[in-house]
């Protein structure tokens, strides 16, 4: 019964929630969408333990829908995605939480695209049908459009459009090539079906076609990450955004990029994605993302923008790792993508709840502040650390993992990318500096008061995250080892590890350099 | 039932529809003689009107639902479900386009019954293109619906703006009818007919295309072209829009579009399927007329010129459908004119309800803080403008998708990745609408405040908007519709193994 | 599990954390509750200690030859990288345990004298618990990922220790330099790690040193690169040549942090890192080369340096970037002991200096603090003659200084001749080791002269203080110099740890060490000498040490010095000294600066906001736009233009179906 | 047979109403020169006729039909502007126009 | 001979529609187009329509072309004034556009129609003489295009209450 309800459950309640909140007055409204959200969390909680990992698509339902063009409502988890989906529910009920003081016009609105984009979001992750996947793909577009078109900044509307063309340049052409995969396969087999399984198993034979149907998904999916040249949409769309955008932005909508290219750009175009060519652009991107994010960020002045750019450079970590195809990269990628969904998501609040109280995102505006807000200024510093990646943080365990996994594909490579845990210290503990050290020279921030308790409620689950990925990952990584095991099996045969004999002492293939 | 237009009796019945429409048209008009001056007169003639599309669409519902078709036999009219759902779509439009006529017409006070009778007429117009299964009948249909609609777009006469485009689009219009005609002269000369059927089997025993059929074809595409608003045919359009009173320029933009569409598409694969050389034109006009009418309408401030240009761009969408072909094409092409035909209207309709009495225009930039003082008002619009861009969960999705379903089952991936990219264009225009309502704040205090529609209108928009969500999520019906519909025009031709 | 006391290791670093815990969460909630805070701050550590000297005592009876390992959980489980969070106990890390823990509780003890006044009390003891915590882990890891918790744990506490009063920019600059410099150390750190997991197949100290032999060619190119790169992060976090500069800037922290983290620990925790990867230098001769001659390079030139500050602490940090440079030398040389002995004994009489300084920094700073005056506590130009006022602690740190300086018996004198000696015997194998020799040779010669220097400015001469200010100077209270008198036994009598043969002792460490120096040891073994040559040696030592001190006492002139609002500049060859060579300044001009300029004008404004943003984003958009606009040319409203545009449409489209 | 001079005759004049709808901004004039194309056609009908059997010649029967009606609308249109603009030069048909 | 006559009717239609075209005054431009029509109806006849070529003088240029006049005069158009012929760029414009025009059509003065689909000769001749001359036109307008003939009907009706609403004094 759960198993099987689940994910339907998880997209529906919150639709429904939705339409409730935007009915209701507004003073309930956010009231009646914390529950909502909560509900929501718990009604995935119980996927951590049910989940099974073996590698399968797990809690699947399957119905016809427009059974003319072979269109199934057809959802399901694997370990790659089965975190993904949990923090989703779990960042959710977090930024309702944190909106609370900080949206004041047209709540219900503001509350029910909050949850209907949690539909979109969940329904991206759990899709096994192609058009399902491209509907909610799609569908989470809107309500962001929205948040940040209407409770933005003052440079909402440019930045909102901009948003919203990025992102649909990118996703239209892979609507292209997902309907010529439809097509191929179509014509193939005389089975006409969006199911993710049927086009994966008749992607081949395409032909130079593989290459621009590749291109067209790695567009929609490199703008999303967002891969090097195609980030600009990013800095303009968290700056403006109000919290809750900037941390469902970051924490889950940057992580549909990575997770394409896991789930469908990757598995459905080996040949193409695993060339030469593509391997070297990607590496170098990936390279640029990481350096470039990290030097740019070092010299904004917007705090929020520098926690953008550091996104690219995070993003290029998973970029790395995915491409790297080793166990551990890959891990390491799926493991960055959650931790940076947390720790950006942590910095993200921050930045707002210290935004509602004087007005600007300027690190200028700031200085001294530790002596005024401890608290604000111990958590701030345990997030930023969490995000340069320091040991026993959940940061480093990701960055690590893919590091290291990474070097055994590409050496120099990686190396090059570790020079950015350099690059994100200088970064943000400049920043931190600027923030909460140095003398408090501004008068404004003389009388600011300390994190709410409401605050602080929002945060120490995050915090409490932070400590335990970066101590006790295992539970994780264990549930998404057979998943990512599979892929790689999948797209380089037999270059997995076995598995290791027992925890421990690792007894490895020792000696390839 | 098999028809056989020989016979009397079978022939009324194949145009039973017709007929009704046609007899309510004289009913209407004989009221119209006798009362025509008071705002009741109005209402009354707008009723009766939509009781006479109401039993017309029983009508073809009737015939529909007995599977009429005229098979076999050589006729001037095409009996088959192609016809029926168009039909059903040129009526649609009719209703809704009265629905949202009676606001405007009070309000501009345009108290002329004839509004309806020839609204009635151009409708049956395009029944009868639609229907037509020979040329000199498609000619004839056309002109029919052609001259009514002339009429309608100077209707407000007191308006110079209005006489203006009805001149325009008058003159544009015999000018293009004289190549239509020139064209169907050329294409009689060549195959000894004018019926579809016939023309289809002589050219496809191996009669070789000669130059003046080919020269026949090019200009039957440049009248069909005209009226279909495909660039460089297209200038009047966004003029004419301008200047015709609101419900007729949605009238136009729905009901004269789909109509064209309607029998272009019967001409070409029921007479020229064996004819290659117009595949190549189409993907062109397709092309030029996609990236022509988005990029155009990026350049509007006018929200009426914005949807004029806008309609421009969705008849090059359509064209990809054309081009396509296919049972494929032509379903698309049913389900993107249903879909399309709605969110105009909607969006219409909407700017019915904004515009002020003697007010020329309306920019988008009025529409600022709209959501905050008219919320559903909005709401349907940016649903209208959604689908217009081809979102996921409005029918315009739905219908995008379909047709680039056919134009890749045909191998025209070219021609898709150009729809998609000339999509996101139109974001660019498209999207500041919903900005302007929900993001900007109202120019001045109580901006919107005589912003309404009457009771009619709302319902029109509901229907709208309930139709496009519904279709959006829901389209299997329609589908079915659509995909016997494009098995009924393809039934002697080639039908492709993609869906 | 051994079953004995050794099973309670867990203890040591856990008391430090639960320190910590506790002390952060007064510091959130009641700062001002110092009486617990203290109790706490300096209970744990010296439980701690006490933990050390029973896991200590029970080691000791294990005799155990392999490292004994506790896993305790699977931390990192990935394919063939399973990495479990343990800790490994064997003689090694015991010493280090040791030192940490012992040297920390004193230094704990001085602090709560030293910072009693400040309102951030009890942050600064939750830091510095948690830096012994992190020490702790670096020393007692049992593989590199976990070492290097540890590794980056206390480069962190540093930077929060030394931008503690962060209201200074310049206090906070420091703390920022200090970390970053670091990670550029990790950074080598890391790649380290990579090399080695995938030539290897794992990074567990044990499972690593097991295969490496085997798995690497030695001498090859993949040990060199791992052994470079492992030394690259041992140069940032033990402030070697190149990365030194951020640890005199750290002295902007508070004292007994300089002692404690600066001076006695976590700088020497690249000392311990080659150490314990002994065998992985041992494989890689270049690399020992480059480490050596680094290190003795690092010696003579943070001496030089060190000549010309007047800055009481920053004399003292560039003698520890100096002696933290012959460790170096030692254990690049492959006297792995010399460089652990000197680790001990060094921990031991620099403790003392720093805290010494502190404790004048303390009388000096509560006496201006009594005539508010705003003078630099810290500038040797404003003390002179201090040992009238404090004679516990000049007396001090003369046993401290002698020490440094190498003047028999002190522990100082041992540890460096032993290291000297070292490098010597191995400059019998490899000449390029005797030029090694001789810049530590010199560099000690400078050490005996600045170290003189500063106590001759301190302590002698007449008082610079002031005139009001003198009657405020006293000793500080036993809180300060209690665990000075302890750290000052252990200076003086520290070498009692290795007594080397020569002159008949036991040599207790290297015996001890035994165990994990061997395999290195095996590999490289050290050169003999014969004992003539080494009393030559001892003899060349202790006269330069003399010459360094005596001729300091005739060069300085503690009575001409005035104080350092009224002191003018140097001038010539003595500034580019008082300027350290102006390291900072070419580093700031030749790296920070272009690649600020390099982020903020190209990528930033050029690239990102004009090229990517600007022309291809905005550009795209704009000429999209400018096309549609365009169009208002052709609609203008004129049938005639509309008629030739429909006529054009025509042509073409006839042409396209007739060709 | 007259076939080919005929549809050559059509083919000018038909080219002689396009350009006159070309070269003219009268409305009533352009509208004659419509006029003149949709003759232009018939004639092309009359003489396909000849070979094709009467149909060509119902045709034409129809496009007069067709071109009595639009004149009767198109003039009333051409009247309806002319009482706004007191003109009926297409030079003075620009209130409708992009900008 | 035929040819001979038909070409001279056929020139002169075309030298009268190039009048019609060019000439400045609005009644000039009717009255020659009339001549054309004129010349038309001569080619209809000697094209075997004679009942189209009655229809065209009566209906064309009896009917229609009368209402132009009308119009012209109604509207007083005809009075000396600027002219209405665009300037020379407009007639080159005209010229290059309606030459590419006549280039393209070329072909069709050459093509023969195919055998399979033409009468034998002097058929339609034949059927003329068996059914009469309006016969044979209106045999077929009420059989075979009885459809396309009740649509028309509706046009002309459309057209009447079109120019009804258009032209009536109140709306």
């Amino acid at each position: 019964m759960y198993a099987r309800w689940v994910l339907t459950a998880l997209l529906a309640w919150p639709l429904i929630a939705g339409v409730v909140v935007l009915l209701l007055p507004a003073r309930l409204a956010k009231y009646v969408a914390l529950a909502a959200s909560v509900i929501e969390f718990a009604i995935s909680v119980p996927l951590w333990w049910t989940f099974v990992p073996d590698g399968s698509m797990q809690f699947t339902m399957d119905r016809a829908w427009i059974a003319a063009w072979g269109i199934h409502y057809t959802v399901g988890v694997d370990g790659i995605s089965l975190f993904l989906v949990l923090l989703t529910t779990f960042l959710m009920p977090l930024s309702i939480l944190g909106s609370w003081s900080y949206i004041t016009k047209r709540e219900g609105g503001f509350y029910a695209l909050l949850l209907v984009l949690t539909t979109g979001m969940i329904g991206v992750f759990v899709s096994l049908d192609l058009f399902l996947f491209y509907v909610m793909w799609e569908l989470m577009l809107i309500p962001m459009y929205f948040i940040i078109g209407v409770w933005g900044g003052d440079n909402r509307l440019y930045a909102a459009i901009k948003f919203f063309i990025y992102t649909f340049l990118g996703s239209l052409l892979m609507l292209v090539a997902i309907i010529v995969l439809y097509v191929h396969a179509g014509n193939a087999t005389g089975v006409y079906s969006f199911a993710y399984a049927h086009l994966l198993s008749n992607a081949k034979d395409l032909g130079p076609t593989a290459w621009w149907l590749f291109g067209a998904f790695f567009l929609a999916f490199a703008i999303k990450v967002p891969l090097f040249p195609l980030h600009t949409w990013l800095p303009d769309a968290h700056v403006e955004a109000p919290t809750a955008g900037s941390v469902i932005l970051a924490g889950i909508l940057l992580k549909m990029g990575t997770y394409g290219f896991l789930r469908f750009a990757l598995p459905f175009f080996p040949a193409v994605a695993l060339s030469q060519t593509v391997q070297l652009v990607i590496v170098i991107l990936s390279l640029i993302g990481i350096i470039y994010g990290g030097l740019v960020a070092m010299v904004q002045p917007d705090f929020k923008k520098l926690i953008a750019y550091s996104s690219v450079a995070h993003l290029g970590f998973v970029m790395l790792g995915i491409w790297a195809l080793t166990l551990q990269s890959v891990q390491g990628a799926l493991l960055v993508m959650i931790n940076h969904g947390i720790s950006t998501g942590a910095l993200f609040f921050l930045v707002g709840m210290i935004y509602e109280r004087r007005h600007s995102r300027l690190i200028a505006a700031y200085g001294g502040i530790a002596r005024v807000v401890p608290l604000f200024a111990a958590i701030l510093t345990v997030v930023s650390l969490s995000s340069i990646a320091l040991p026993g943080t959940n940061g480093f365990v990701g960055e690590f993992l893919v590091l290291i996994g990474a070097f055994r594909t590409y050496p120099l490579a990686t190396a090059l990318a570790t020079s950015g845990v350099i690059v994100a210290a200088a970064y943000l503990l400049t920043a931190l500096q600027r923030v909460i050290y140095n003398p408090l020279t501004q008068h404004e921030n003389e009388n600011l008061t300390d994190l709410t308790p409401r605050e602080i409620a929002v945060l120490v689950p995050l915090l409490v995250c932070i400590l335990w990925i970066g101590i006790y990952p295992k539970p994780i990584l264990r549930r998404m080892e057979p998943s990512a095991r599979a892929l790689i099996e999948q797209l380089k045969p037999g270059t997995v590890q076995a598995p290791p004999a027992g925890a421990g002492a690792g007894e490895g293939e020792g000696g390839q350099q | 039932m098999n028809l056989n237009p020989a016979i009397p009796r079978d022939l009324l019945l194949s145009l039973l529809p017709e007929l009704v429409l046609t007899g309510w048209a004289l009913v209407l008009l004989l009221f119209v003689a006798w009362r025509h001056r008071t705002v009741w007169d109005l209402r009354i003639a707008g009723w009766l009107t939509l009781l006479a599309l109401v039993s017309t669409a029983v009508a073809i519902w009737w015939l529909w639902w007995n599977r009429a078709g005229v098979r076999g036999v050589v006729s001037m009219i095409a009996a088959d479900d192609f016809r029926w759902v168009a039909d059903w779509v040129f009526v649609g439009a009719a209703a809704l386009t009265v629905l949202i006529s009676f606001t405007y017409l009070e309000r501009e006070r345009l108290l002329a019954p004839e509004y309806h009778v020839l609204l009635l007429l151009g409708t049956l117009g395009m029944m009868l293109m639609a229907a037509g299964a020979d040329l000199i009948v498609i000619f004839l249909a056309l002109e029919l619906m052609s001259v009514a609609v002339y009429v309608l777009a100077g209707f407000d006469r007191r308006r110079a703006r209005s006489a203006e485009a009805a001149l325009k689009y008058f003159l544009l219009g015999a000018f293009a009818s004289g190549f239509l005609l020139y064209g169907i002269a050329l294409v009689y000369g060549a195959t000894g007919t004018t019926n579809l059927v016939l023309i289809g089997a002589r050219l496809s025993i191996a009669m070789r295309a000669s130059a003046m059929l080919l020269a026949g074809l090019a200009l039957l595409i440049v009248g069909f072209g005209f009226k279909i608003a495909a660039v460089p045919f297209h200038m009047w359009a966004p003029d004419v829009y301008d200047g015709a009173p609101t419900p007729v320029t949605a009238f136009m933009a729905t009901g004269v579009k789909a109509a064209a569409f309607a029998a272009l598409f019967r001409v070409m694969y029921q007479a020229f399927a064996a004819v290659p050389a117009w595949h190549d034109i189409m993907w062109w006009l397709a092309v030029i007329t996609m990236i022509g009418g988005n990029l155009f309408a990026l350049g509007q401030r006018s929200l009426k010129r914005m949807l004029a240009y806008s309609s421009v761009a969705h008849a090059g969408y359509l064209l990809v459908a054309v081009t396509a072909g296919g049972v494929a094409g032509t379903s698309a092409f049913l389900v993107y004119i249903v879909a399309y035909t709605l969110m105009s209207l909607g969006a219409f309709a909407v700017l019915i309800a904004k515009g002020r009495a003697g007010e020329s225009d309306v920019t988008i930039d009025d529409l600022s803080g709209l959501a905050a003082r008219r919320p559903w008002l909005a709401f349907a619009l940016a649903v209208c403008m959604l689908s217009l861009l081809g979102f996921p969960g409005t029918a315009g999705f739905i219908g995008k998708w379909y047709i680039l379903i056919a134009a890749t089952s045909a191998g025209q991936n070219t021609l898709a990745a150009i729809l998609v990219l000339t999509s996101v264009v139109s974001a660019g225009y498209y999207l500041p609408v919903i900005m302007a309502m929900y993001m900007k704040p109202e120019p001045i205090e109580a901006a919107h405040v005589d912003v309404c529609l009457d009771r009619w209108g709302r319902a029109a928009v509901a229907a709208v908007v309930v139709g496009l969500l519904l279709f959006g999520v829901w389209p299997n019906r329609l589908f079915d519709l659509a995909r016997a519909a494009g098995d009924s025009v393809h039934a002697g031709g080639t039908t492709t193994a993609a869906p | 599990m051994t079953g004995t006391t050794v099973d309670l290791i867990w203890l040591a670093p856990a008391l430090p954390l639960l320190g910590f815990v506790l002390n952060g969460t007064l510091a959130l909630a009641r700062p001002t509750a110092k009486t617990l805070v203290s109790i706490i701050g300096a209970g744990v550590l010296l439980a701690a200690f006490g933990v050390a000297i029973a896991v200590f005592s029970a080691f000791t009876g294990l005799h155990a030859e392999a490292p004994v390992v506790f896993r305790y959980w699977s931390w990192i489980p990935v394919g063939t990288l399973q990495v479990d969070f343990a800790l490994q106990v064997d003689q090694l890390s015991l010493v280090m345990l040791l030192v940490v823990t012992g040297v920390g509780s004193l230094i704990h003890l001085f602090s709560i004298g030293y910072m009693k006044d400040d309102p951030g009390y009890a942050r600064y003891f939750a830091y510095l618990n948690l830096f012994v915590f992190f020490m702790l882990v670096l020393v007692l890891g049992a593989s590199f990922p976990v070492m290097f918790v540890g590794w980056e744990g206390v480069g962190l506490c540093s930077y929060l220790l030394i931008g503690f009063w962060f209201s200074e920019e310049a206090n906070a600059n420091a703390g920022r330099k200090a970390f970053i410099m670091n990670r550029i150390g990790d950074f080598g750190f890391m790649v380290a790690m990579f090399m080695i997991f995938w030539s290897t197949g794992s990074l567990d100290f044990d499972t690593v040193f097991a295969h490496a032999p085997t798995a690497l060619t030695a001498g090859g190119t993949a040990i060199t690169a791992i052994t470079l790169f492992l030394f690259l992060g041992c140069t940032g976090k033990s402030a070697q040549i190149p990365l030194y500069t951020w640890l005199p800037d750290a002295m902007a922290g508070p004292t007994p942090v300089s002692a404690l983290i600066h001076a006695a620990t976590m700088v020497t925790a690249g000392v311990y890192l080659v150490a314990r990867c002994n065998l992985l230098f041992a494989l890689a001769p270049v690399s020992s080369a480059v480490v050596a001659g680094v290190g003795a390079l690092t010696a003579l030139f943070a001496a030089t340096i060190a000549l010309k500050q007047w800055d009481i602490k920053k004399v003292l940090a560039y003698s520890t970037i100096s002696q933290l440079g012959y460790m170096f030398l030692a254990v690049g040389t492959g006297a792995m002991t010399a460089g652990m002995f000197h680790l001990v004994t060094h921990a031991f009489f620099k403790a003392l200096l720093f805290l010494g300084s502190g404790s004048v920094i303390f009388a000096l700073h509560r006496a201006y603090h009594h005539t508010h005056s705003h003078e630099d506590a810290q500038d040797m130009r404003n003390m002179g003659g201090l040992a009238r006022y404090m004679p516990w602690t000049a007396a001090l740190m003369w046993i401290a200084t002698l020490a440094i300086a190498g003047i028999p018996p002190f522990s100082g004198f041992l540890s460096k001749d032993e290291i000297l000696t070292a490098a010597f015997a191995r400059g019998s194998v490899e000449p390029i080791w005797l030029v090694f020799w001789g810049l530590s040779l010199v560099a000690a010669l400078l050490t005996a002269f600045y170290m003189t220097r500063l106590m001759i400015y301190t302590f002698h001469g007449p008082n610079r203080t002031g005139e009001q200010e003198q009657t405020h100077l006293h000793e500080a209270p036993w809180i300060l110099t209690g665990p000075l008198v302890v750290l000052g036994v252990l200076s003086a009598a520290g070498g009692l740890l290795n007594v080397p043969e020569l002159y008949h002792g036991g040599e207790w460490l290297h015996h001890w060490l035994e165990p994990v120096t061997h395999p290195g040891a095996a590999l490289r073994p050290e050169p003999p000498l014969v004992s003539g040559t080494e009393w030559m040696l001892v003899g060349v030592a202790v006269a330069v040490a003399v010459i360094g001190i005596v001729g300091a006492w005739q060069l300085l002139k503690p009575e001409r010095l005035v104080p350092a609002r009224t002191a003018s500049a140097e001038r010539g060859f003595a500034r580019i000294l008082r300027n350290k060579w102006y390291v900072d300044e070419i580093y700031d001009a030749l790296i920070v600066r272009p690649l600020v300029w390099l982020s903020r004008e190209v990528l930033w404004k050029q690239i990102d906001q004009r090229v990517i943003d600007g022309a291809a984003v905005n550009g795209a958009a704009r000429g999209t736009r400018a096309l549609g606009w365009a169009n208002r040319w052709l609609q203008t409203g004129q049938v005639g233009t509309y008629v030739a545009v429909f006529v054009v449409g025509v042509l073409l489209v006839l042409w396209r179906a007739m060709s | 047979m007259l076939l080919s001079p005929a549809l050559a005759i059509s083919a000018v004049l038909f080219t002689l109403g396009v350009a006159g709808v070309l070269l003219r901004r009268n409305a009533i004039v352009i509208f004659m020169c419509v006029e003149l194309m949709l003759n232009a056609v018939n004639l092309t009908f009359v003489a396909l006729a000849q070979s094709l059997g009467l149909g060509g010649q119902v045709f034409v029967f129809f496009v007069m039909a067709v071109a009595a009606a639009e004149a009767a609308v198109g003039l009333a249109i051409i009247l309806a502007v002319y009482r706004h603009k007191q003109s009926v030069s297409l030079q003075n048909m620009n209130l409708l126009k992009d900008g | 001979m035929t040819l001979t006559v038909f070409w001279i009717f056929g020139v002169i239609a075309m030298g009268s529609g190039l009048l019609c075209i060019t000439r400045k005054n609005p009644i000039a431009s009717a009255l020659w187009l009339v001549v054309t029509l004129f010349a038309l109806a001569a080619l209809f006849v000697l094209l075997d329509a004679q009942f189209i070529a009655v229809l065209q003088v009566l209906v064309y240029a009896g009917a229609i072309m009368v209402l132009f006049l009308f119009v012209i005069m109604l509207l007083n158009l005809g009075r000396p004034g600027p002219t209405d012929i665009k300037g020379p760029l407009g007639l080159l414009g005209a010229t290059v556009l309606a030459g590419a025009l006549l280039l393209l059509l070329r072909p069709l003065g050459q093509a023969p129609l195919p055998a399979e689909i033409q009468l034998p000769p002097g058929t339609v001749a034949a059927l003329q003489q068996q059914r009469g001359m309006v016969g044979a036109v209106a045999t077929p307008l009420f059989d075979t295009y009885l459809v396309p003939f009740e649509i028309a009907s509706v046009l002309l009706l459309t057209a009447i209450v079109g120019a009804v609403v258009l032209a009536k004094r109140k709306l």
